[in-house]
C-alpha cells in the first residue's frame, strides 16, 4: 500500500474544495454523485488539448501518434487499477450507464432465450435496474430480484440459492449508492458461475472507493464512471473477460469498431475497438488514467479505510440524534461511505437547502433508486457521501448543522 | 436568494389548508416531480362555472406543500376561467418568496396539476374525467 | 456576420498551433477529423471544474444548482447555434456516431416496417451507414443507395426521385469527408417529405464550417460532434423537432432519462432528457456551449468564406502537379474544406508519413468510408482539410512540400 | 525515428521481388489492415518440412510492401518449425530501419499473414487450406 502524506494533505490538489458558498466554506457531501479533480487530472488534460490533441487510431501523423499512445497508455493504466489481464478488456463508454446498457444489451443477446431468468437486487440504481428490464421484455425473459432485508440492510443471503438457480445472466451492485452495502459479490459470483450465469458487476460506487480485483470478484463484467474516481465527466468503462467480449455483439455501430464495409455489410474490428464506435471521449479517457494513477499514489487500502472512519463517525454522531433515521447497515465496515438519512417533520428537499446555506452539499432525493426508496417507505432521503478529501470535522459539522434544520422547522432534539 | 422558510410557508407546510378529498369532484389530476418524487393530487367541484371546491392531497417538501395549499385557498370561489388563465408569476407570487431554479418545480407543480385537472394548460377544453400521466409508459 | 479582427490573428487562441514536430512549425490539416480547441474553450471547463462541479439535475445544493445552469445554458445555445425552435430539441450524445445510432435505433422503430426501404448515399461515414444497415435488417427493410457520380464527385440528381419513392427515412451527410461534396439536403428533404419521409442529416462535416439552420435545411434530425468544431472530446448532439422526439422511443436506460420506475417497469422523462442516460457529459458540454460562443463570434459566414479561399487556393495547386489525382468536386463553392488526392507511384501512407517529417499533419486511409474509397477505385486517399486557423501560406506550403515525397520515390514532377 | 524511406526499403518497394501467385500452393493465408486498408496474401508451398516456394499479392505502402517481400525471400528454403517461430523482432530486423508505432501493423502485417498460413500463430497445427478471415461477419 502507498504510504505518503495524510489523506487530508491532498485536499489542496482540489482546487474547488477552498470555494465558498454564500460566504461558507464549502463542505462536499455529495461525492456518490460525482467526485472533485485533482489538479493533476485536470492539468494532464489540458496538456493533452495544447499539445497532443489529434484523432486517433488512423493518423500517421506525430500527433495522431501521440494521441493514440496516450489514449491507448490509459486503457492500459485502467486495466491494471483493475487487475484486468489485459487492456483489451477495457471498453471506453461515456459513463457507467452506457456501460451497463452495453452489457444488458449485448451479453443479453448472447446468453438469454424466451422463459429464461436475469437475475438483480432490488438495491440497484435505475442503470442496473432499467436496461435488464428492458432486455427481460425484449426476449421475452424475467427479471427477479434478490431481496434487501429492511432491517439489517444486506441483501438476503437466504434467498440466494433459490433466486439464483437456472439464472442465464445475474448483474448486481458491488456497492449500494443509497445504503451503501457492500454486497458479497464473491460469493454470489461463485453461485452464478456454478449455475452457469455470467455476472455482471456495478461498480459505480466500488471502484472509486476501495482496491477491486476483477479476478477476486470473479465477475465477467464491471461497469463503473469516471466522474465519481476523480476522473472527467464524459468517460466511463465496461471491463469483461475478453473470450466472453469476442463472443458478444457489437452494441453502437460506426467509426472505429469497423473492420471492413461494403455497400451491403460489415465486418468488425478487434477487441477493444469493437465496442468503441466513433470519435472515442479521448482527453476523457487520458484524464482517467490519470485519475487511476492519482488514487493508486493515495492508495486505495488508505482511502478505503479514511472513508470507513469517517462513516464510522457519521453513523454514531447521527444516532445521538433522536429524530434522526439513518437507512443501510449501521456497521461502517459492511458498508461505503454513503450515509442515507431521514429527519423527522422535515422533507429531505428542505433538509438539502437548509444544510446549503450552511455551504454543506447533501444530496436529497430517489438517487435513482426508486423501488428501494419506495420499499424503504419513503419517497426520498438525504445523502451524505464522503471521499477521501473529507475530515472528520467536515463529518461533525455536518451532523452539528442538523440543528439549523430543527431550528427551520421548530423541531426539538429528541436526544438518544 | 434570502430566506425561503419564512413563517408563512413553515405554518402552511406544518398545518396545510385545503388538504384531503372530494366526495364528487368533477375533475382532479395527479402529477409528479421526476427530479425528487415529490407527488400532489388535486380534485375540484366545479358549478356553474366556478370552482366551488379545491382540495389536494400529497407528499412533498414546505415549499411544494405550502404552494398547494396555498393555490388551493386561492382558487376556490374562483371562476373557471379566471382559473385557467393563472400564470407561473400568480403561482410563484402566492408562495412571497423568491425561487431558485432548483425550487421551481416544487412550487410550480400544483398550478401544473390543477391545470391539467381543468383542461390542456391554457386550452378550452371541457372539463373531463381523471387526468392521465403525462409520462409515457415503455 | 461578426466582423471583428481577421481570423489569422484567432490563431493566438490555439497554443497547439505554435507546436514544433521535430523541430519544424506545426501544419495542422487533418481538420476534417477533430479540430484543436481555443483557450476559451479550454478555459471555460477548467473554470467548470474547479468552481461549479456538481452533478446535474437532482441536486439542492449550490454546486449542483450552477451545474445544472451551465449544462442547461449550454444546450440553450447550441439550439440557437443551429436555430432549433427550442432547447428540448438538443439531446447531448458523445459523438455524432452515437447521435446517428440514436437516430437509426429509435427512429426506424417508429418509422420502418418489413419490406420498406431507408435511403442513404454511397459518400457516407460509416457511423452514417452501418447503423442503417443494421437498422433495416432488424426490421427487414432494405438500404438503397443514391449513387455517387464518379465525374462530379456529386450525388447524382437524376436518380433521386427514383430512389427517394417509398422511402421511410432517408438520411445522408450534409458534406462529405472525403469528396468535401456538400449535398442539396434542402432539395432531397422537400423531395423526401413528400413521399413522407423523414429526413436525418449527418452534419458532422457541415455545422463546424458554414451556418447551418435546420429550419431551412427541413430535415427531422441532425447529428453532430463536439470536437471537430472547437469543442472537447466526449461530447455530440442530436437534434430532433420536438414532436418526433416525443414519439419515438428512448434509446439508453437508466438514470436521468427515467421518470418513474417501479421494480417492474418504468416511466420515461421529458424531453430532452429522456435520451440522456446517466450522468451526461456535463464539462463537455459546457465546453461545446463555449465553442458555439466562439465559432458565433468568429462568423461562420467569415469561416466558410476563408475555407473556401483555402480550397480552391489547395485545388489549383495541386491542379498543377501532374501525378497529383484530386477527388471530389473540382470547384470550391461546392464542396467543404476538404481536399482528398493521391499520388502516382506513392502509398497514400507514405505521403503522410514523409509530409510529417515536414510538420504537416494530413491524414491517409479510407476515412471511414470503404465503400466509397472503393468506389474511387482505390484503398486509401490522403486528405488535407482546413480549418479557420488555417493560412494561404500553410497551404501553399503544404502543396509545396509534395515534392518531398517525389524526392523519396525518385519521381519526377509531371508539370500541368 | 530516423529515416525509414532508406534505399533498400524504397527499392523493394518500387522492384518487390517474391510478388506474384503459386501455381498449387500447400498453404495460403491473407491479412487486412482495418486502420488503412492494406492486404497481403501469402502462399507457399510447402514439401518435406520445409518451405520450397513463397509469394505475396497485395496492395500497400513502401513498408509493408518492402516487408512482405523481404519475408518471402527470408522464408523461402526455410524450415516450416523455423519459419513458424519467427519473431516480431525478426520481421522488424528484416527491414533495417526503426518502426514507430503508426507502422507497426505496416510492418507486422505480412508476418501475421505468413503465421496463420502456417497454422495457428506459434502453433503445431497442421498446415490447413486457405486461411479464413479473423474477424466476425456481422
Ligand atoms: C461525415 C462524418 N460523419 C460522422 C462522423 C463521426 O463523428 P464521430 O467520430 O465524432 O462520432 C465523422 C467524423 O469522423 C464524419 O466525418
Ligand atoms: C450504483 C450506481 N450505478 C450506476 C450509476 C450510474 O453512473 P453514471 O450516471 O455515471 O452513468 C451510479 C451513479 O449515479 C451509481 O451510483
Amino acid at each position: 500500500m502507498a504510504q505518503g502524506p495524510p489523506l487530508s494533505a491532498l485536499r489542496k490538489d482540489f482546487p474547488i474544495l477552498s470555494r465558498r458558498i454564500d460566504g461558507k466554506r464549502l463542505v462536499y457531501l455529495d461525492n456518490a454523485a460525482t467526485t472533485h479533480k485533482p489538479v493533476q487530472v485536470l492539468g494532464r488534460i489540458e496538456e493533452y488539448y495544447r499539445r497532443e490533441n489529434a484523432n486517433v487510431h488512423r493518423g500517421m501523423h506525430t500527433l495522431s501518434q501521440e494521441a493514440t499512445d496516450a489514449y491507448e497508455g490509459a486503457r492500459e493504466r485502467i486495466a491494471r487499477f483493475i487487475g484486468a489481464r489485459s487492456p483489451k478488456e477495457i471498453i471506453f463508454t461515456k459513463n457507467a450507464t452506457e456501460a451497463l446498457n452495453l452489457a444488458a444489451g449485448s451479453l443479453s443477446e448472447l446468453a438469454v432465450g424466451e422463459g429464461e431468468k436475469i437475475v438483480s437486487t432490488e438495491m440497484e440504481h435505475h442503470s442496473n435496474l432499467v436496461p435488464w428490464q428492458q432486455a427481460a421484455r425484449r426476449h421475452g425473459a424475467r427479471l427477479e430480484l434478490l431481496e434487501v432485508d429492511m432491517r439489517t440492510g444486506l441483501l438476503d443471503e437466504g434467498t440466494f440459492k433459490e433466486k439464483i438457480a437456472g439464472a442465464k445472466i445475474v448483474s448486481l451492485t458491488h456497492s449500494s449508492n443509497v445504503l451503501g452495502t457492500i454486497n458479497p459479490v464473491a460469493k454470489i459470483a461463485a453461485m452464478a458461475r456454478k449455475e452457469g450465469a455470467y455476472v455482471v458487476v456495478d461498480g459505480a460506487q466500488s471502484v472509486p472507493h476501495m482496491r477491486v480485483d476483477v479476478g477476486s470478484l470473479g465477475c465477467d463484467m464491471l461497469a463503473f464512471s469516471g466522474h465519481k474516481m476523480c476522473g472527467p465527466t464524459g468517460i466511463g468503462v465496461l471491463w469483461g473477460k475478453e473470450e466472453l467480449l469476442e463472443r458478444m455483439p457489437p452494441f453502437l455501430f460506426g467509426g472505429d469498431m469497423i473492420s471492413e464495409v461494403t455497400f451491403s455489410g460489415a465486418k468488425w474490428n478487434d477487441l477493444p475497438w469493437k465496442f468503441e464506435a466513433g470519435t472515442p471521449p479521448i482527453a476523457q479517457a487520458i484524464g482517467l488514467g490519470a485519475a487511476c494513477d492519482y488514487l493508486k499514489k493515495a492508495g486505495m487500502g488508505r482511502i478505503r479505510a479514511h472513508e470507513m472512519r469517517l462513516t464510522k463517525l457519521a453513523l454514531s454522531l447521527l444516532s445521538e440524534q433522536g429524530d434522526v433515521r439513518v437507512f443501510g447497515p449501521a456497521d461502517a465496515a459492511k458498508k461505503g461511505g454513503v450515509v442515507a438519512f431521514g429527519m423527522e417533520g422535515a422533507h429531505p428537499h428542505d433538509i438539502a437547502a437548509i444544510l446549503d446555506r450552511e455551504g454543506i452539499a447533501v444530496r436529497s432525493g430517489h438517487h435513482c433508486a426508486q423501488p428501494l426508496t419506495r420499499k424503504l417507505g419513503v419517497f426520498a432521503t438525504s445523502r451524505a457521501s464522503f471521499y477521501f478529501y473529507n475530515t472528520g470535522s467536515e463529518v461533525e459539522f455536518f451532523a452539528r448543522s442538523l440543528e439549523k434544520v430543527r431550528k427551520v422547522f421548530g423541531g426539538r432534539r429528541r436526544g438518544a | 436568494m434570502g430566506n425561503i422558510y419564512t413563517e408563512a410557508i413553515v405554518d402552511y407546510y406544518q398545518h396545510p389548508r385545503k388538504k384531503g378529498t372530494i366526495a364528487e369532484p368533477t375533475a382532479q389530476a395527479s402529477g409528479h416531480n421526476p427530479s425528487c418524487g415529490d407527488s400532489v393530487s388535486i380534485q375540484v367541484r366545479v358549478s356553474k362555472g366556478r370552482i366551488s371546491q379545491a382540495r389536494f392531497m400529497g407528499s412533498g417538501c414546505a415549499i411544494s406543500t405550502a404552494a398547494s395549499s396555498m393555490l388551493m385557498e386561492k382558487v376556490e370561489g374562483m371562476r373557471l376561467s379566471e382559473a385557467r388563465n393563472l400564470s407561473k408569476k400568480d403561482a410563484l407570487a402566492l408562495l412571497g418568496i423568491g425561487i431558485s431554479h432548483a425550487r421551481l418545480n416544487c412550487a410550480l407543480l400544483p398550478l401544473r396539476t390543477l391545470k391539467e385537472a381543468l383542461g390542456q394548460e391554457g386550452g378550452e377544453k371541457m372539463i373531463k374525467g381523471p387526468g392521465k400521466p403525462k409520462e409515457r409508459r415503455s
